[in-house]
């Protein structure tokens, strides 16, 4: 077993990433596609720190970026729940495949 | 060892390193490699801490049915022991003893993981917090940041037992209770953030160790922030004025409903865990920690915190409780507004001054 | 094997895990639950890479205001007896052949790419180092959230407050939630 | 820490002054609709338009007086950043006076509809003069988060929910995916500057002759989230139901002044940033245009609701302003900011038309169009303009825009794709030309005369004027935006 290196944090992220993306294609439920968009995040976050640690250490760059990506993700959770809130509000139901008043 | 005992009392610090440093000593003589040793020697001290949270506890709920009592013109708990001393062991046994039972109903795992991660949180939190000279678990560089970001999972442990307890009194009281608790952090970060920005720093002990004397204690720089602090830790640990999540009258007991045994005194046990961490934290922040004349600094600590707690007590058997509307708008009407302008006014005194 | 390779396999092995039972579980209360045992294990990863400040961070907004958030619109929307309902669309198959698909290439083109990092010892105290970052370097960033946070705020405050005419009731604390979780953010 | 630079303050701040000076007028707009008790239509929208006029001209006090960057090269007020400022500025301007009959139809939160519409308009000002990945990342965020709000601004309606919910989740994902190439750019450059980025591509590309793999994929991965928010086919799903569902004008406004701000951060991205590595997304881009230009095209022939058929209109239109990416010269750039003014006046023409439309009778849909010449002949004298526009029949601005994006592939080489883009136009002719048949040659009897408020007159003038000006007079402009161009390319 090498120590632990840039590429094994990539590859979690990498993994993350995709469990992220299968949630997103596969769930039902607006709130579940919501989760797995914030893993989409935070594999995303996981790759910026890992290659601020690993290729520039001196600077913190990657921890700044995660550091708003944080943030970023607050307020879109924020507003994503607000209006699944208020479809909840018109459907009685927050299946996405039901909402679908358009044709999707 | 008969001349080891004064010694410790005086000099904890010295004893709790001569431990440390002895178990050091064997784990690098079975062969273990520094990384190692830290980690069990961590853990170690863990336990210790968690041994420390349970005598306080039981002390403490002692304390608050004495104090209640005396406010109340009673005697309160005075068979077992003395002045009822030992009444909290014989209830804990009770507890223990009594029977676990799960409604029919209730999503099992989360019902059964809600009060371990509520307790887990609160002794967490303990982790950090210096109780004497040299006398802290871990002293993290982020100390302060590491309790806030932690005492996040409590409600988190609410919300949980209120959902998966599966009545509505238990969910409305875990809704409550989690609206609560997070509006409340936030004026509680914010006071918080007042002392940080004097202190240039997050670790514990560096704040403590910047109150070397009286005059230097923050509360002197920190008015406004101390009370922010202290009103919205009250509401943090749900206690009186603030303790509508388990309104008895309204809620039957809010999440903690469905509960009994064991995992009933899980959240009993958190719940004043949390009231003495609060005042812990703020015998640090604003009271210069165990800094003191004369007295073992982990005696000035105990003898601060304790204080704390007595006025919290205080307050919890003299005043009635808020309604729902009083206590959301209190916090974002008047808490947070005030919070504000002491981190304004702290950074123009800091401009000016400084 | 040292103790920061175990504690990266630990927690690599319980963000996967939680991850996976985020994205199946039935109950979607329990996909939230585990969401946040992988966002804390996300924060854990952030302590191996030396950068507790964030980690700290993503406790605290992730945990302490995302999740939450996350739990209070999963109960006022969803009840306990939903949990056996279908939970997934009929997309499973192509969702399982694009998520693997994706993986197989992404950490194949990793394998293939060398990226250059360096031996340099990370920089200290990078949570003072990111305070003054915020304040000079990425000073405009930093005001753009903020006008980030404050539209958030309005928008969520728009979208869930009842309309005073609207006759649906749903309960009483949904309109102020995302505020406070917005402040939470500034936090 | 060094000590605190005044001079240097002062000049960081004038650079981005139009932002400010939205962004304090945004906030006052808000105040001014929670003080009085039921807020006029009149006065927010108002004063929402003397503010956006105000940025206007500061915009262009500040790229005449100040050009530069600041913060540290993070933020430029080049030549490129005027043009395109002007553009988001004038969309953003149409969609405030075509939004008053709208707003006053709103029961509640008049104001803080014209808020959202400032605040998002001050990321698109951002995100357009951005030249650092963070930076740009977090103006994108902040431009759609006020259009997710504004998309399900309809609370009675559940199509505007739907369209809400449809645009924030996609809206989300694409965010993700776009952070997630971002993260990996900087992990194989080392830097989030795109000035820097273009350089490390280069020494990556010099040191081992071709570009790693995961550059590649981080390329897709930024690629893709550009084209979600662009709406550029395969990733336009979401196009369709959000422009359907959301309230017209701020389907006009996402379609107009969102995709302006997007192309000019795809062009600093693209043209600047990853120049270097153009071998890897040309082909790309390529493919993805004509994907565009059919699919957008195609779709669009079989819709029944007008907002949606120009919805796919829009996607096809994206997939012609790419056509100008492949060329990734002078010219090239050129073009895309040409036919991004002239898709500006004539789509935003387009939808003002149907906003007037719909006002009076309620309806979206293509065959209630019927015979409009002889309800309103100004109208539909108006619409048909700017299909044709659309279309790219001469004189309008979108004949030349179209001129010039085939003019800049064919130089380049992509002769295939010219064709492709001419004979999907054909299939554009067919279906604006039978809208244009419904509303002169009406099959049976048609129904009362349609009048438009003076408001929607206004904008409506004011987007011919653009789409025959540009249409006739394009020499100075043009002249113009190569300037522009050619700064950018150069790195000025």
């Amino acid at each position: 077993m090498p120590s632990i290196g840039l590429h094994h944090y990539l590859a979690l992220s990498a993994v993350v990433f995709c469990i992220g993306i299968y949630g997103m294609l596969t769930r039902r439920n607006a709130i579940g596609v919501l989760m797995s968009v914030e893993l989409m995040f935070n594999a995303a976050n996981i790759a910026l720190v890992a290659f601020g640690r690993f290729v520039t250490p001196q600077l913190v760059t990657g921890q700044v970026v995660a550091a708003f990506t944080i943030a970023v993700a607050a307020a879109e959770a924020t507003v994503a729940l607000a209006i699944v809130l208020l479809i909840y509000q018109h459907h009685r139901g927050i299946d996405v495949d039901r909402i679908n008043i358009m044709k999707w | 060892m008969t001349a080891l005992i004064p010694q410790s009392i005086l000099e904890l610090d010295k004893l709790v390193r001569t431990i440390a440093d002895a178990i050091a000593a064997v784990l690098q003589g079975i062969g273990l490699g520094p990384a190692w040793v830290t980690l069990i020697q961590l853990s170690i001290a863990c336990l210790v801490v968690i041994a420390f949270a349970a005598v306080v506890v039981l002390f403490l709920v002692w304390w608050e049915r004495k104090i209640s009592a005396h406010i109340q013109m009673r005697l309160g708990p005075m068979r077992v022991g003395w002045h009822g001393a030992l009444q909290t062991i014989a209830d804990a046994v009770k507890l223990l003893q009594k029977e676990d039972i799960t409604p029919t109903n209730v999503d099992r795992p989360i019902y059964f993981w809600a009060p371990i991660l509520t307790f887990v949180a609160a002794v967490a939190v303990y982790v950090t917090i210096p109780f004497g000279k040299g006398l802290i678990v871990s002293d993290l560089n982020i100390g302060i940041l590491y309790i806030l970001s932690i005492t996040t999972f409590t409600v988190i442990g609410l919300l949980m037992a209120g959902w998966s307890s599966n009545n509505k009194y238990a969910l409305l009281g875990g809704f409550r209770s989690a609206a609560q608790v997070i509006s409340y952090e936030v004026p509680m970060a914010l006071a918080i953030m007042g002392v940080v920005m004097f202190t240039q720093t997050l670790s514990m002990v560096e704040i403590v160790n910047q109150q070397q004397s009286f005059t230097h204690w923050y509360i002197w720089r920190q008015p406004i922030g101390f009370v922010v602090y202290m009103i919205a830790a009250t509401a943090e640990c749900n206690r009186t004025p603030f303790d509508l999540p388990e309104a008895d009258s309204e809620l039957v007991a809010g999440f903690v409903t469905e509960y009994s045994g064991m995992k009933f005194a899980m959240f009993f046990l958190a719940e004043f865990l949390n009231l003495f961490s609060i005042s812990a934290i703020a015998t640090t922040l604003f009271f210069g920690g165990w800094q003191g004349p004369f007295l073992p600094s982990w005696m000035w600590f105990m003898i601060k915190t304790l204080i704390g707690v007595f006025v919290l007590m205080w307050v919890r058997w003299t005043y009635p409780r808020l309604r729902v509307d009083q206590l959301m708008g209190f916090a974002w009407r008047f808490l947070l507004p005030a919070a504000f302008v002491n981190l304004i006014l702290t950074g123009l005194l800091i401009a000016v001054f400084l | 094997m040292d103790p920061i390779t175990l504690a990266f396999l630990a927690l690599a092995f319980l963000i996967i895990v939680a991850s996976l039972f985020v994205v199946s579980s039935r109950n979607i209360f329990h996909s939230a639950i585990f969401l946040i045992l992988a966002l804390f294990g996300v924060a854990g990863i952030f302590v191996l890479l030396e950068a507790p400040f964030l980690a700290a961070a993503q406790v605290l907004i992730y945990v302490g205001a995302i999740s939450i958030l996350m739990i209070f619109a999963v109960m006022l929307t969803a009840r306990i007896a939903d949990g056996q309902l279908r939970y997934t669309n009929e997309q499973v198959p192509t969702g399982l052949l694009v998520s693997l698909g994706l993986l197989v290439v992404m950490l194949y083109s990793l394998w293939q790419t060398p990226i250059p990092t360096s031996a340099a010892a990370p920089v200290s105290g990078a949570g003072r180092k990111l305070g003054e970052l915020f304040l000079t370097q990425y000073v405009l960033p930093f005001e753009i959230i903020s006008v980030l946070l404050l539209t958030a705020l309005i928008g969520a405050l728009v979208i869930a407050k009842k309309d005073p005419r609207a006759a649906s009731a749903a309960d009483d604390s949904a309109a102020d939630v995302p505020a406070r979780e917005r402040e939470r953010a500034v936090v | 820490m060094s000590a605190f630079d005044l001079t240097k303050f002062y000049a960081d701040w004038q650079i981005i002054l139009p932002e400010c000076f939205l962004f304090v007028w945004a906030l006052f707009v808000l105040t001014l609709a929670t003080l009085g008790k039921k807020d006029e239509p009149g006065r927010s929208g108002t004063f929402a338009l003397w503010t956006i006029l105000g940025a206007l001209i500061t915009a262009v006090w500040v790229g005449v007086t100040a050009d530069g960057a600041a913060f540290g090269g993070t933020f430029v007020f080049d030549r490129l950043a005027v043009v395109f400022k002007e553009v988001v500025l004038g969309g953003v301007i149409l969609t405030a006076i075509s939004s008053i009959g709208t707003v006053g139809r709103l029961e509640v939160h008049r104001g803080e509809y014209y808020g959202l519409i400032l605040l998002s308009a001050v990321g698109m000002l951002l995100m357009v003069s951005a030249t650092e990945l963070l930076t740009l990342y977090i103006a994108i965020e902040l431009s759609t988060m006020g259009l997710y709000v504004l998309a399900a601004y309809h609370k009675g309606s559940r199509r505007s929910a739907e369209a809400g919910l449809k645009y924030v989740i996609l809206g989300g994902i694409s965010s993700a995916i776009l952070l997630y190439g971002v993260a990996w750019l900087y992990g194989l450059t080392g830097t989030t500057n795109l000035a820097a980025i273009k350089d490390a591509v280069m020494n990556i590309y010099m040191s081992t002759g071709g570009f790693p793999p995961a550059m590649t994929l981080a390329l897709i991965f930024v690629l893709a989230g550009f084209g979600f928010k662009l709406a550029l086919a395969p990733f336009h799903m979401w196009a369709p139901d959000v422009y359907e569902g959301a309230p017209t004008p701020i389907t006009a406004f996402l379609s107009v002044a969102s995709k302006a701000a997007a192309l000019a951060a795809f062009l600093r991205v693209f043209f600047v940033g990853l120049e270097s590595a153009a071998m890897a997304w040309t082909q790309m881009i390529a493919a993805l245009a004509a994907l565009g230009m059919i699919v957008g095209n195609v779709t669009a022939i079989v819709q029944t609701n007008i907002k949606r058929m120009l919805a796919y209109s829009s996607v096809a239109q994206i997939g012609y302003i790419l056509v100008g990416a492949v060329a990734r010269d002078t010219w090239g750039a050129t073009a895309i900011s040409f036919y991004t003014m002239a898709y500006l006046f004539a789509n935003m023409g387009a939808f003002i038309c149907v906003i007037a439309f719909s006002e009076r009778t309620g309806s979206d849909e293509i065959a209630d169009y019927n015979g409009l010449a002889a309800r309103s002949p100004v109208l539909a004298a108006f619409f048909a303009l700017f299909l044709l526009s659309l279309t790219g029949i001469p004189p309008t601005a979108g004949f030349l825009a179209k001129y010039y994006v085939f003019l800049a592939a064919v130089n380049a080489g992509y002769l295939w794709l010219v064709i492709v883009g001419l004979l999907t136009s054909v299939i554009a002719l067919y279906y604006y030309a039978t809208v244009i048949r419904k509303m002169y040659f009406p099959s049976g009897e048609t129904a009362s005369t349609i009048t438009v408020s003076k408001s929607l007159t206004l904008a409506l003038v004011i987007s011919t004027i653009g789409v025959l000006f540009f249409g006739v007079f394009p020499g100075p402009f043009v002249g113009w935006i190569q300037n522009a161009a050619q700064m950018l390319l150069a790195g000025k």
